[in-house]
């Protein structure tokens, strides 16, 4: 299988769905720029043409409106937003109206498959309403599905899902992944929506991650394998529908569990694992479970202070130790230098 | 009594040449939605149907002149107070009572309530109580028929105190950029909830301004007058047709019942609006002004008018018996349609 | 200390605050209404008149804003909304802006003390966009506090609390509760933000709850006292800051934990405790925690189907007495007849 | 070149009427604010200063004309592209630099970066990057101003491209029926991003007939004559001193740079704009043309304009200096002011 870029599967999954699908349409504010969302919409562009790849004002609210109706009569819209702070403008139509479409008419009024694909910042300064990570608050809601693409394929294999699916997909990508690379087959593969991936085996301790978080836990991982410890990675790629099983079977594994995810605390991702662990998996918990997230404070600027404030795979590995109650490791800092410098 | 005193000042007045099948469909559909409304208000007060409910009676006007005017592929978007488009549209009758009684045979199976219709087989695509969001929606599938070529034309009824709400100017905006088919029907009845307009728009506002500046054309029209509602809206509808883009059109009108509930405001002492001003607003009634038109020219007599009645009231009655013995909704179904 | 209603508490707040702070004002659809929000702004509205008092036109988003705008040139902005579904409309202003305001200026900026207070729905098919429940969103951000009392006299103490805060304050008001009476002191007494409280003792088992599910714990508590279960019930008030240390105090006690919420399951306010538990008590932990929620699908509208999608005391005490290894009861049905018939 | 053919159509020129003085500081303040951006622009390239950043090069007549026009005690919203009005109306240069630089100095302490900037002391509130937030926050203020009967005006600095934005016709409509006093400067350089005003806006638009649809006077200025900004500036504020409430005022004017960043378009190949267009307008460079009028109206020497330059520059020179030796924010504060 040939290595492509996320930001290329992203596209080639959109590209293949629009061969198929005549009435998918991607607008949002610059998808038919040149720079075409880290390149994610220009091949749409060059292929299908302005009628269905087209800029859109900034007016977050109607537009998700419009998405909607244009979904209830038959179309399939895709929208992005270049950040997805922008989306708290669009939450009265995606949650009082997209969540409940389908239920609230009984069925009768069909189905707003809408897919919303939205832009999570981090690093670089870009500050407090720039960096969020909103997938709980939107997973909290029946009627969504909410999923993270970690890796190219996913990236893909989503994207080609989200485009069939019968209700509406909001799509979180973080910022830091377009340029990453990996094995996607050509072939148009959905990645199941409501399906987690164990992305490394282990024995000893559960590691399950969000997003550009699976990265981290994966080079967590391999720190500690050189220290001993053998971690399994779980990529839980869907927020909801979440794969209750996968995770429960990987902690009823090794009995122990960290969640490690993009967003804060309280009220969010990694707590929901955690309580799931406790309710159902409680029997073979060896130890308290653990929460990787945000320090609970806005996104600062500057850039000793964003330091501290993202934990990293350092955090992770490091977590996994006390976990398994190591008291010396040959462990030392294994964060990656972090090359980011724009475009945002 | 200031909502009287701005008694329309419609652009232009019905012409008076409306054909005749078409001026006795007006007046038999406003009757039949009338008598809908006021049976369904009497029936609420028994608290067996438990959902929120926004009567339009008074409003009947604007709905039925504006659907008249409409084709059959047409769609309607409507906001809380919607049995008067759902009906006026053509939606089941027990699909409405059933819906408020929360029963399966409701339109939407007893899960949206009366806040949440939906007839699609005739182009109701849906009721939602959140403002503004039905103007973004019909916007929407007006983009949908621009690019498949259509001639088909997407409507929202909304009222003026949603005018408050941005979401509206969003929409406004986008649809005219693109020239959508997409017709916008203000029902402006001079209150929202309990708020008058002195505290929600600048003095001296006119809401038709708010469409022209951007670039929306827009019209006024007195929104008790059946007959000119159909024309003014026939007037856009062509506009739109002819591909000219969004038209706006403000219709004036009165409810006569409180906000939410079945009650007129005097029985609960409400205070918001004076009962001079709702009962000289009731002497302006649609349905009869209509039915004095029929009857001076010369398109039906007191007896045939009394018939018609006694054909919507029939109905009706067959009707809340049939949905009073749908089923409920079964336990088990709880889960349906959620994705 | 004399029984007063929960609305009549709301209001006695209010006044006493505003009779010390001429900045306070309070604004939003229907405060000056005769109804005014089930009575709790009216006797505001008559003693300090319209300057203090005042409708507004519905504009959710511009109007947080103008409250933000206000408070930073040195007033106590007040907004209600009357069901807190219509505050996704100002989401972007709350979590974007007023959360974040005092940090990312560093401090020079000030702070904006807003408070926005906000009406949960229930029952009498108010369905699925007017009966919401949005404490985990808004939780889930630094920045904001959100408490939501159960009580008359929290529903006084943490108005007052909340209009001396030095930043942004929300509060959930259920519907179901302010006909409710209880206790509160004529004083202004202020109810600490952050500060859980024990409403009952037990031995046996924690239920955390939140507002109206504090009554069907308290309810359950009571059934359970019965059946020789003894049942500790953790009104939880404030959601953000979370008062961990009574909760897990409560927990290493009882070794067993539910938490009743009024929303739903995943990522939200339950999922929160229990994983609190799960990481910070788990030694203490004798069996598995027990989320109950809201069922997983949005409200529906028929009595028929609203009685199965709301948990209420006997979902409660049922949770308690399987957590507890009990295989015969005396237990009934103990749910209380639902009566409410508006005005919603 | 679209932007170029609507090369401003004022609906009133500068007088040449100013008061020496204010003419002079009207040159000096847009020079300061020029030498200011440029400089950061250089430097940014350097990627030490790690905050996405709008530079305003080509807008200065805008902020000075109406920040000149101001009374100490009035407050200043803006939005992303901040820094002019930062500057113009008085906030710490240091406080600017250091800010970009991340450091303990920075106006927000390093917290808040290029978008999020704060003076207090001179009234400048803050900026805030989400598009339409200044717009509800001036009113807000000025809410605030008109319960205390105090005569202080608040004002928002906004993009045209923020006039797409719902909450701009929320609070235009509440500043409106309330009278308040606040001056709305909508900033039309053509571009949101990359978007050109044809994908965004209907042909014909005029923002001005917006806000009047809103009952809020409004007034057209070329944003690059600062002394016409200054005196329709002056117009307005008097107007909203006297009690008249709300005014708009939209000044047409251009942005040089990329719209985030520090290059030309042209370094980057980007599309979206012609050279010719963006050299047109440099062209009409508002500092120029300033300096010209005061070396048209004898108020300078060209030997003076240059004297004035080097103090800037040297200013601005030790300043930079100051922020690059300003301390980190200390890790151990990260959770300082969270409430
Ligand atoms: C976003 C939002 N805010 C507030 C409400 C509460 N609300 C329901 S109806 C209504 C008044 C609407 O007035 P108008 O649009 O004039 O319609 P009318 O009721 O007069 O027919 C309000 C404020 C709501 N449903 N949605
Ligand atoms: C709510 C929101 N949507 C989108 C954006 C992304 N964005 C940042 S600047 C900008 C263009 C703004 O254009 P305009 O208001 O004309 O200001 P200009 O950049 O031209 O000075 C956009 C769309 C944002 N910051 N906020
Ligand atoms: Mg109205
Ligand atoms: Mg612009």
């Amino acid at each position: 299988m040939r290595n492509i870029k996320y930001s290329e599967a992203l596209s080639e999954g959109l590209v293949q769905a629009m061969e198929r699908d005549p009435g998918i349409f991607v607008t949002g504010i610059a998808v038919d720029y040149p720079s075409g969302i880290f390149g994610s919409t220009t091949e749409a562009l060059r292929r299908f043409g302005p009628k269905r790849v087209f800029d859109a004002p900034a007016m977050e609210n109607a537009l998700t409106g419009i998405a909607i109706g244009a979904a209830a009569v038959g179309k399939r819209p895709v929208i992005v937003h270049p950040r997805n702070d922008f989306m708290f403008l669009a939450y009265d139509m995606m949650i009082n109206l997209a969540a409940k479409w389908k239920y609230m008419y009984g069925g009768n009024a069909g189905s707003v498959p809408i897919v919303v694909r939205a832009v999570i910042g981090k690093g670089w300064g870009q500050g407090a309403s720039h960096s969020q990570s909103l997938q709980s608050t939107l997973a909290h809601f029946p009627g969504l599905s909410v999923v993270m693409p970690a890796f190219p394929a996913d990236a893909k294999g989503l994207t080609l899902a989200a485009l069939t699916h019968g209700s509406p997909v909001v799509i979180l990508e973080h910022r830091s992944l377009y340029d990453t690379t990996g094995p996607v087959p050509e072939e148009a593969v959905a990645t199941p929506i409501g399906k987690a991936a164990v992305i490394r085996e282990g024995t000893d301790i559960t590691i399950v991650a969000t997003s550009f978080m699976a990265y981290e836990a994966l080079h967590a991982a391999q720190a500690l394998a050189d220290d001993g410890v053998s971690a399994e990675v779980v990529d839980v790629r869907s927020i909801r529908p979440l794969d209750e099983a996968t995770i429960l079977a990987s902690v009823r594994k090794t009995g122990r569990l960290i969640v490690a995810d993009t967003s804060w605390e309280l009220c969010g991702f990694s707590s929901e694992v955690a309580a799931l662990a406790a309710e159902k998996a409680f029997e073979s918990l060896k130890a308290p479970v653990r929460r990787i997230a945000l320090a609970d404070c806005p996104a600062p600027v500057s850039h000793t202070l964003e330091k501290v404030f993202y934990p990293g795979a350092t955090t992770i590995a490091k977590a996994a130790l006390v976990m398994l109650g190591r008291r010396d490791s040959r462990l030392g800092e294994i964060d990656r230098a972090d090359h980011f410098k724009g475009p945002y | 009594m200031r909502a009287i005193s701005s008694f329309p000042d419609p652009e232009q007045p019905a012409t008076g040449r409306i054909p005749p099948e078409v001026e006795v469909g007006l007046y038999r559909n406003m009757l039949r939605v009338r008598n809908a409304e006021e049976t369904l208000a009497a029936l609420y007060r028994e608290k067996e149907m438990r959902t929120p409910t926004h009567f339009g009676v008074g409003q009947e006007g604007v709905a039925v002149g504006v659907c008249e005017a409409l084709l059959p592929g047409d769609v309607v978007y409507t906001h809380h107070r919607c049995h008067t488009h759902y009906l006026a549209k053509g939606g089941s009758l027990l699909g409405l009572v059933a819906e408020l009684y929360g029963r399966e045979d409701g339109c939407s199976r007893g899960r949206g309530g009366s806040v949440h219709l939906t007839d699609r087989s005739v182009g109701l695509m849906g009721s939602s109580p959140i403002l503004g969001q039905g103007v973004a929606l019909a916007v929407g599938s007006a983009l949908a028929f621009k690019m498949d070529g259509a001639s088909t034309v997407a409507v929202s009824f909304f009222g003026e105190g949603t005018c408050d709400e941005g979401v509206v100017y969003e929409s406004f905006n986008y649809a005219s950029v693109n020239k959508l088919p997409v017709l916008l029907v203000c029902e402006n009845n001079f209150y929202a909830t309990e708020s008058p307009l002195e505290t929600r728009q600048p003095s001296g506002t006119r809401l038709c301004d708010r469409a022209r500046a951007f670039q929306i054309s827009a019209e006024k029209v007195d929104g008790n007058d059946v007959a000119a509602v159909y024309e003014a809206a026939q007037r856009a509808l062509a506009r739109i047709r002819a591909g000219e883009g969004p038209q706006f059109l403000e219709c004036e009108t009165y409810r006569w019942l409180e906000h939410v509930g079945p009650m007129f405001d005097h029985e609960l002492a409400r205070t918001y609006r004076t009962r001079e001003e709702v009962e000289a607003w009731m002497q302006r009634c649609p349905v009869k002004r209509a039915g004095h038109r029929l009857l001076a020219r010369g398109l039906a007599t007191q007896a045939g008018l009394d018939e018609w009645r006694r054909e919507v009231v029939d109905e009706m009655t067959a009707v809340v018996a049939q949905a009073k013995a749908s089923p409920w909704p079964d336990p088990s179904t709880l889960f349906e349609n959620v994705y």
